[in-house]
């Protein structure tokens, strides 16, 4: 938490302050001489290195201190493939460009970059689309998170140490939705989820949210997509030697207008998020409420006096009880075994942990939200049982071929290829 | 704060938007794939998707407002979620049975005949 | 008395609906015929009583009945001399129409006569409108029955021709709403929110208190929807579709009345309440009036359905009444009133001739029909007599409107010693004026195919049974002469004696012009009373507030 | 130009009208028609078998030529009297004077003009009338109601035109003229070509009544009036018309009001319509296209006189037109073989002198050869119509010889020759003196360009000679040989069969007491296996016919004695007189001033003083009856003594590759017609042909239809969103949401 005294224009204008041109330390990717692979794995990754690169390279760009080892770690990857070196060529280019572009319209172009690689990457079948799709997609996250990031510096601040695991997390759950939504097999993408929900679990964590981020894990990993994975047992034809997953897994429909609605929204959200304006009043926003964070937290304690002695105890275990407690400040009155009166001050650390404080949020705050929960809960076990009961003896085109009625589906027409229909029925 | 949290000195602020852009991207590749995948039940992978942004974008603007109130929603969001889950996935498996076809667009009778 | 007479002009209709509606079908052309006569005598006392025929008043001017106070909005009735007169035409065209229907018309009786009975209380409405919005509703309900008339008991491209007629007329009047709201709006604003529709009281505030270029915009609104009523030039192509495909009944009705909806918006609504817009865009919609009158005319030279035919003189002869119009002088104005009603019973009665025609022979090709006077000599006899109405032979009553309005036309010139100054002239009279010599044209060449000529008849069916199976004459039968004489003494008697008429019409065409000297000499001075650019972007920086409250 | 002296501005004041409510009986001369067109109207819905129509006509005609005839002589004095009837058009408003009103009385102007007019309207009309009860009798109880009905409209209207007080009742009369020669043209409505002659002839009338009402117009603007006695007055007070009134200017006011009568005048350009109005009943083309109606245009330039003379250069340019017209249709008339047609186009070509007449200022003379002209074309009509009638139908001169020896056709020859010499201007006739009155003024009026138009009027009066004696050699000299018209044949199309036409009556029997009775079964029974070669012979007229004709060829003679009253025994020619007491003399020297004046200063050098004579009247005389005389001689050699030459001689021209065209043109009448459906007719209506197309296609189909359109495939641009699938209605709601989230923040970044 930076308060910040003033907060200037982000962007171009940074560099101009900081007196030299703002000339991002890229990786000369193409410019390096060939070593030898210190780092045999990445090598070895190949075509796949590609991520792995924009990793280092982020981390070198994000900060100064890292840069070294980031162009070493640069140098390091030898691409193999001259197309990938081309491709790679790219997000530097970009970047390079995007160091001129006006800030205002960065994050839109980055958008629309991401915009244009997802289209690339939902062409089934083009493997070279895909690629160059990933490695746009990829270049318009590396901008975006570049953007955002160096959107929460002040101007005239040192970013210091850049923010490794944020990045990391969210580059691994962009990844994975990616994936999610592109993939043409639903339990990879069912499993893709999964990995997309172990890393925003752990951004989670960076947000201070372990209990959700566990909660989260063992909920989705756990509950929800076995479910999914039952019902994708149930209801999924396997992959047919020579057709390959079912057509409508592998077509996406109007995948252009489809992307162009989401990129809208992302481009607005982008904008709305990380406007300059919005940006300052975030900052504000947290700035102003630390102190109140710090009083609900100790309210909370409060709010659970064996907890609070527990605490008082373990700041000094001669407390018996607790006279008052003052959430402003943390500060107790407590009534030692001597006797005596002590005011102890709690310090930060001694806050109770996140699980216990949405525990008590969710009960003292939301009681009506968690009953009904519950009943929303219980609903949907009602209704799955009722899905659940066996009430569909027949197919529907079954039962209209009885009524001697048309038939709905045309022979191919659903999942599958006719053969496979045919040998089913 | 927990300590390995800051091992890495990023700035709250840094880990915020870095959420929340993960947090709008998320909720963008939901919202495309729910558009744009024709299996049900990956369209409902893409919901759940568009869950997990709303569920990030409330922690973290919980963490701005230093208020629990975000990861309390993110449980309704489970709540939910799990319902869903439970339901729809039920119905999609009649849904299958039905027609032997997860693509939604099988169920397109419904429209304005044109 | 005057107040009773008016609520029954509106009334009597509405309940002759409800009752055809109710009755069983073989009752609902008597309903229908008795309801339409009473209407007519109820107009006629209603005229014989009306006190605003020497001074162009309103009347009755105490009328009302509030309908949603707090805008103003009043179901006020009461017209001046041209809308009586205009009333009275309807009053006069329903009963024929609908004893033109008896034969025409065999199924679903009971609709079509609760229709027509709809149509005619809209049209009355109309003209009796003191309120905007009833104006509005009334002027835009007339679609409505003149749709189903179409629609269902039109000819073989019904359905096309009653969509584009509905949508084409409606799209039109929505603008012309606009612009009446625009200028309650602007009045509410200007008198501490007082809101109002009377046509009179925006009439005096418009033209008094809206800058010059909000009038310009006002009246182009305005006007929008007028001129696809009208039908003006540019904008008339549902015109022949429409009479194309209508009942011959509705035919009538749709040229005899409904289009003088337009003509009598433009008049009673258009010209008094943005007065500059009507100077500024006069030259140019005199414009294309004559377009309209030279263009139609040509095209009904190359028509061969007669119908078609009538209908895009329709188009050619509203030119000309707009024209007087725009003429914005006395003797275009009154002209073009007293063109309103005489092409109503010229055109009107053509329709219905036509319509005879195909009864007997169900068609209106002209390649299959000729010399008919062989056969038909009584039905030829009216044929020529109205055709002779409509291309304004003097001493019937196409003559008077039309001259008067090349007159006016010709006469308005700056410095016009005609009382009011004009923007026309000579050059516009001449080429409105070989309208003339276009209409003798293809109306004698309808006549030379249909009526003179060797005997040509369809040989399927020359003189068939109509659609329910009784034979009609060879001639015209009893009823139809009946409805052709008294339009055919109407006519005779309007082109023989019109004093008492233009006596009547000058008075509120008075009224109607009172701002245009003034106005045109500005112009005339100044080249434009809306200054190009800047002035508009005054009006817009005006206009906001209103937006914005 | 014009010589000034010879016209002066306004130098004659006319007389102020004395309103004369006493006079209103006057109004009996057009209401009697008018009566007569109604109730003969009924007879025909009534079915009526029988000449009750055509008595009706006849009786209510005389009646009113009595009417007229008493209104002349109970005139007391010559000033002009205006009778007030009712009013017509009259509205007034409030506004700057003077034109504060509308007024258009239905009133009557009457002065000598008038009634010199409506003398030999309404009597040639009623002794017409009288000719077609037993001319028309083949149509008893068809056409016969309706052909008296027209004729007894045209009588009212041409009252009207005549008569009326003002220029909107003249306009009223002008198209009521038109509409009744439309309705007779067209009498046989069966024969297409009849149809179209009609039209032909309304449209024509048409564009020269929009010249009229354009004149109107301008005189409104102009002064304030369209009442001839406030214009008169206006204009005789020297009042000069409202500075710049219109952007035409009163200028404009004698070239628009001249349109209007070269339309109804059958002049150059307007004049194709009259040789082809020939269609109608003969009794009508004597009446309405000869004697009457075409003299509409004499009669309103006469009557806006005043106007006129206040330019020279319109006066001009009507002199031009009338020469030039009567010099084309005079060639046009020596190609043709159709009697009837030989004679409308001399009706036109003397038209042509009555304009000549008008335009180099001899009001007079113009009057006084409408006045002979009306005799004596008349006569030569009825004469032909007779002889068409009494040969079923036959027109063609090369088809009819010496008729003159056929039993029962000795009166019509005769005065048949007594017409053609008026014609020719054989001296000493009336023919001779109107149009020696108005060449002689060409001449006299000193003017080089009119100098020019006398010796084009004279060689034309050479060729008229030459025509009209050709028709009457032809037909009615020389051995006697005739076929038989079309009309003893059943027409193709079996639609004429005893209906149609004027003059098979007789040949198909009608029962009148004549001698061919044994025919007249057959005819009935079987018109299309009729042979007339053996059973048919021309028939003789009886007596309304021959009285007519007897009557109006005395009338032809009598024309003249005004003129010897003038010329030989120097007391006022009273035709004279009634003109220059009417608002024609405005603006002209009275008779005997110009008479002298030009005694004086030009007779010394006239344009015919080669021949010794210094009056230039009458040297013009001489000069007129020696070309008068060689082109009788002329017609004499080439169509009595040597038939063959004429043949011969245009069978040269023909084979003459320079002179081919000669014949070709007159024979094809100078190819007029076809030049106007060229230029004017066939473009129109190929532009009617483009804007159908474009108003189908451009106007409705691409602004309109198209304009509609743009929501459908706007709508069929997103239809696919809607197309049952989920996703397609989520795309939208998401796009819509993506939308208001993005309006939402572009107002919060930037300030609502």
């Amino acid at each position: 938490m930076l308060p910040r005294a003033e907060v200037v224009v982000r962007g171009r204008s940074v560099a101009g302050t900081l007196g030299q041109p703002y000339i991002p330390n890229l990786p000369r990717v193409g410019a390096c001489s060939p070593r030898e692979p210190e780092n045999t794995a990445v090598a070895a990754s190949g075509s796949r290195a590609g991520p792995l690169v924009f990793l280092a390279f982020l981390v070198s760009h994000m900060s100064p201190n890292l840069s070294s080892t980031a162009s070493h770690l640069s140098d390091a990857v030898a691409l193999p493939d001259p197309l990938l070196g081309h491709l790679s060529m790219l997000p530097t280019a970009l970047l390079e460009t995007a160091a001129v572009v006006p800030s205002a319209f960065l994050l839109t172009g980055a958008v629309a970059i991401c915009a244009v690689g997802l289209v690339l990457l939902m062409q089934p079948g083009q493997q070279s689309l895909r690629l160059g799709g990933t490695v746009l997609g990829l270049a318009g996250f590396a901008m975006l998170i570049v953007e955002v990031l160096k959107r929460a510096v002040p101007a005239g601040a040192d970013g210091g140490i850049p923010p490794v695991f944020p990045v990391v997390f969210g580059l691994l759950a962009v990844v994975g939705a990616v994936r999610v939504m592109t993939n043409p097999r639903p339990v990879f993408a069912a499993l893709y989820f999964m990995l997309v929900v172990l890393a925003g679990g752990g951004m989670f964590l960076l947000l201070d949210a372990e209990f959700m981020a566990f909660a989260l894990v063992i909920v989705y990993a756990g509950a929800i997509l076995i479910t999914y994975m039952f019902v994708l047992m149930l209801a999924q034809q396997s992959p047919v030697a020579g057709v390959g997953e079912a057509w409508y897994d592998r077509m996406p429909r109007e995948a252009i207008s489809g992307v162009i609605v989401g990129f809208v929204i992302l481009a607005t959200l982008s904008d709305a998020y990380f406007s300059p304006k919005a940006q300052i009043a975030r900052d504000t926003t947290m700035v102003e409420s630390a102190h109140a964070g710090t009083v609900a937290s100790w309210q909370r304690l409060a709010s659970m006096p064996k907890l609070l002695l527990e605490t008082a105890r373990v700041a000094n275990p001669a407390v018996v009880s607790i006279t008052s407690f003052d959430p402003e400040t943390g500060r107790l009155d407590a009534v030692l075994t001597s006797g005596a009166s002590e005011q102890i001050t709690l310090p930060p650390s001694m806050m109770p942990d996140n699980s216990r404080q949405v525990g008590v949020e969710l009960v003292s705050r939301f009681p009506a939200g968690l009953e009904i929960a519950g009943v929303v809960l219980l609903m949907a076990l009602f209704g799955a049982v009722i899905l659940a009961r066996k009430q569909i003896e027949l197919g529907e085109d079954e039962r209209r071929t009885i009524a001697g009625m048309r038939r709905l589906t045309v022979e191919g027409e659903a999942g599958g290829s006719s053969a496979t229909l045919g040998a089913n029925r | 704060m927990m300590p390995w949290t800051t091992s890495l000195a990023a700035t709250d602020a840094q880990t915020i938007n870095a959420a929340l852009l993960v947090s709008a991207l998320l909720f963008t590749c939901g919202l495309v794939g729910f558009l744009t995948r024709r299996n049900m039940i990956i369209m409902f992978l893409c919901t759940e998707l568009m869950f997990q942004a709303a569920a990030l974008a409330l922690i973290a603007f919980g963490k701005v407002h230093q208020d629990l109130s975000g990861q309390v929603f993110v449980i309704f969001i489970l709540t939910v979620a799990a319902a869903e889950a439970a339901l729809a996935l039920g119905l999609v498996v009649l849904l299958y049975r039905r027609r032997e076809t997860l693509d939604s667009e099988a169920w397109s009778e419904l429209r304005e005949t044109s | 008395m005057l107040s009773t007479l008016t609520a029954l002009l509106l009334i009597l209709p509405l309940l002759a609906a409800g009752g055809i509606a109710l009755g069983p079908a073989r009752t609902s052309k008597w309903i229908a015929t008795i309801a339409s006569l009473a209407v007519f005598a109820v107009a006629l006392a209603f005229s014989w009583g009306f006190p605003g025929w020497t001074d162009g008043s309103i009347a009755p001017s105490d009328l009302g009945l509030s309908v949603m106070p707090s805008l103003g909005i009043n179901l006020t009735l009461g017209a001046d001399s041209v809308g009586v007169m205009l009333i009275l035409l309807t009053a006069f065209l329903m009963p024929l129409a609908v004893i033109g229907s008896f034969t025409a018309v065999v199924d679903r009786q009971k609709e079509y006569y609760a229709w027509f009975m709809l149509l005619e209380a809209a049209m009355i409405g109309v003209f009796l409108a003191r309120d905007a919005i009833v104006f509005y509703t009334a002027y835009e309900f007339t679609l409505v029955p003149m749709f189903f008339l179409i629609a269902i008991y039109g000819g073989a491209e019904r359905r096309p021709a009653s969509i584009k007629f509905f949508l084409y007329t409606f799209l039109g009047s929505v603008l012309t709403l606009a612009g009446v709201i625009y200028i309650a709006a602007q009045h509410a604003l200007a008198h501490d929110g007082a809101w109002t529709f009377d046509l009179a009281a925006l009439a005096t505030f418009a033209s008094s208190e809206l800058s010059n270029t909000q009038q310009y915009w006002v009246f182009v609104l305005l006007m929008i929807g007028f001129a696809v009523k009208v039908p003006f030039f540019p904008v008339h192509t549902w015109l022949p579709l429409a009479h194309d495909q209508a009942p011959t009944a509705g035919s009538v009705i749709l040229a005899g009345t409904l289009l003088k909806l337009g003509t009598y918006g433009v008049y009673r609504i258009a010209l008094p309440t943005a007065p500059v817009g009507g100077v500024e865009l006069d030259q140019f919609i005199a414009v294309l009036c004559i377009i309209g009158i030279v263009h139609a005319a040509l095209i009904c030279w190359v028509q061969t359905d007669a119908k078609k035919l009538v209908a895009y003189s329709s188009v050619s002869h509203l030119g000309f009444c707009m024209l007087g119009l725009f003429a914005l002088n006395s003797v275009g104005a009154t002209g073009s009133v007293l063109y309103m009603i005489n092409h109503g019973l010229s055109t009107g009665a053509l329709f219905l001739c036509i319509g005879m025609i195909y009864e007997r022979y169900h068609t209106k090709d002209m390649a299959q029909l000729g010399g008919l006077f062989k056969v038909m000599p009584v039905w030829s006899f009216f044929m020529v007599f109205f055709t002779l109405a409509s291309l304004g032979l003097p001493g019937l009553n196409g003559f008077i409107g039309e001259f008067l309005c090349l007159l006016g036309c010709f006469s308005a010139e700056p410095n016009s010693v005609a009382g009011y100054p004009g923007l026309l002239g000579p050059w516009y009279a001449l080429v409105a004026g070989s309208g003339l010599v276009l209409a003798a044209m293809y109306l004698l060449i309808m006549l030379g195919k249909l009526v003179w000529g060797p005997l040509k008849e369809p040989h399927h069916d020359a003189h068939a049974t109509t659609q329910s199976g009784s034979s009609l004459p060879a001639d015209l039968s009893p009823r139809e002469i009946g409805i052709l004489v008294p339009l055919a003494l109407v006519c005779l008697a309007i082109g023989v004696y019109p004093k008492p008429m233009m006596e009547a019409i000058a008075p509120s065409v008075e009224k109607t012009l009172a701002a245009y000297p003034k106005l045109v000499d500005r112009y005339v001075q100044d080249g434009s009373l809306v200054a190009p650019r800047v002035d508009m972007g005054q009006g817009v920086a005006r206009a906001q507030p209103v937006g914005s409250e | 130009m014009l010589d000034p002296a010879s016209i002066q501005p306004a130098v004659v004041s006319i007389p102020a009208a004395i309103p004369s409510p006493e006079f209103a009986w006057a109004g009996l001369i057009l209401l009697l028609p008018v009566l007569a067109a109604v109730l003969s109207t009924i007879c025909g819905a009534r079915g009526v078998k029988g000449k009750l129509p055509g008595a009706i006509t006849s009786i209510a005609l005389i009646a009113s030529f009595v009417t007229t005839l008493m209104l002349f002589l109970r005139l007391p004095d010559d000033a002009p009297r205006t009778v007030h009837l009712f009013d017509w058009v009259a509205f007034a408003w409030s506004g700057t004077a003077p034109n504060t009103s509308f007024l258009a009385p239905f009133a009557l102007y009457v002065d000598s003009l008038t009634l010199l007019w409506m003398l030999f309207v309404t009597g040639l009309g009623s002794l017409i009338s009288i000719y077609a009860t037993e001319y028309m009798e083949a149509d008893v109880g068809k056409g016969y109601a309706r052909f008296f009905a027209s004729v007894a409209f045209f009588l009212f209207a041409m009252g009207a035109l005549v008569m009326g007080g003002n220029l909107i009742v003249l306009y009223l009369g002008w198209e009521g003229v038109g509409l009744a020669s439309y309705l007779l043209i067209g009498y046989f409505y069966t024969k297409p070509s009849a149809v179209a002659a009609a039209k032909k002839a309304f449209i024509m009338n048409r564009i020269g009544d929009l010249g009229l009402a354009l004149g109107g117009f301008l005189i409104w603007t102009n002064y304030g009036t369209v009442e001839y006695d406030a214009l008169f007055k206006a204009i005789s007070s020297g009042a000069a018309p409202a500075a710049n009134a219109s952007a035409w200017g009163a200028w404009a006011i004698p070239y628009c009001l001249m349109l209007g009568a070269f339309g109804k005048s059958a002049q150059i350009p307007l004049f194709v319509w009259l040789p082809d109005a020939m269609e109608g009943p003969t009794p009508v083309s004597a009446l309405i296209h000869a004697a009457t109606m075409v003299t509409a245009g004499v009669y309103l330039i006469a009557r806006m006189f005043p106007l006129f003379s206040l330019d020279p250069n319109a006066l001009l340019v009507v002199a031009c037109v009338g020469c030039l017209t009567a010099f084309v249709a005079a060639t046009i008339g020596m190609a043709q073989y159709d009697i009837k047609r030989v004679m409308a186009y001399s009706t036109v070509s003397q038209l042509g002198y009555m304009f000549l007449g008008l335009g180099v200022g001899t009001t007079f003379g113009a009057v006084y050869h409408v006045f002979t002209h009306a005799f004596f074309k008349a006569l030569l009509f009825l004469c032909c119509g007779a002889i068409m009638h009494g040969m079923a139908g036959q027109l063609d001169l090369r088809k009819l010889s010496g008729v003159r020896t056929v039993k029962g056709f000795g009166i019509i020859s005769w005065t048949f020759f007594i017409g053609c010499l008026c014609l020719a201007g054989f001296p000493f006739t009336a023919g001779f003196f109107s149009k020696d009155t108005i060449i002689a003024q060409a001449f006299a009026s000193g003017n080089p360009t009119f100098a020019w138009l006398g010796w084009v009027a004279l060689f034309t009066a050479f060729l008229t000679a030459y025509y009209t004696f050709r028709v009457w050699f032809r037909v009615c000299a020389g051995p006697q040989k005739y076929e038989a018209g079309d009309e003893v044949h059943s027409h193709d199309d079996g639609a004429h069969d005893a209906h149609g036409h004027d003059d098979h009556g007789q040949a198909h029997g009608h029962a009148h007491g004549h001698a061919h009775g044994h025919a007249h079964g057959h005819a009935h029974s079987h018109a299309a296996a009729h042979a007339h070669s053996h059973d048919w012979h021309p028939h003789g007229p009886r007596w309304a016919i021959n009285g007519v004709l007897l009557v109006i060829c005395i009338g032809a003679l009598l024309a003249a004695v005004p003129s010897y009253n003038g010329e030989l025994q120097h007391k006022p020619n009273w035709v004279e007189t009634m003109v220059a007491h009417s608002s024609a003399a405005s603006g002209i020297p009275s008779h005997e001033h110009a008479a002298h004046g030009h005694e004086a200063g030009a007779a010394a050098h006239h344009a015919l003083s080669f021949t010794g004579i210094e009056d230039v009247h009458t040297a013009t005389s001489v000069v007129a009856s020696a070309v008068g005389v060689l082109g009788i001689c002329v017609a004499l050699w080439f169509h009595l003594l040597n038939r063959t030459a004429a043949d011969k001689l245009r069978a040269a021209l023909l084979s003459n590759g320079l002179t081919r065209w000669l014949p070709l043109l007159l024979e094809n009448k100078w190819y007029v017609d076809e030049i106007y459906h060229a230029v004017f007719r066939l473009p129109s209506w190929f532009l009617g042909h483009v804007l159908h197309f474009l108003d189908k296609q451009l106007i409705d189909g691409l602004l309109v239809n198209g304009g509609a359109r743009v929501p459908v495939e706007l709508g069929r641009l997103f239809q696919p969103l809607y197309n049952g699938a989920l996703q397609g209605y989520a795309a939208t709601m998401a796009g819509g949401i993506a939308l208001i989230a993005a309006w939402v923040f572009w107002i919060w970044m930037h300030g609502g």
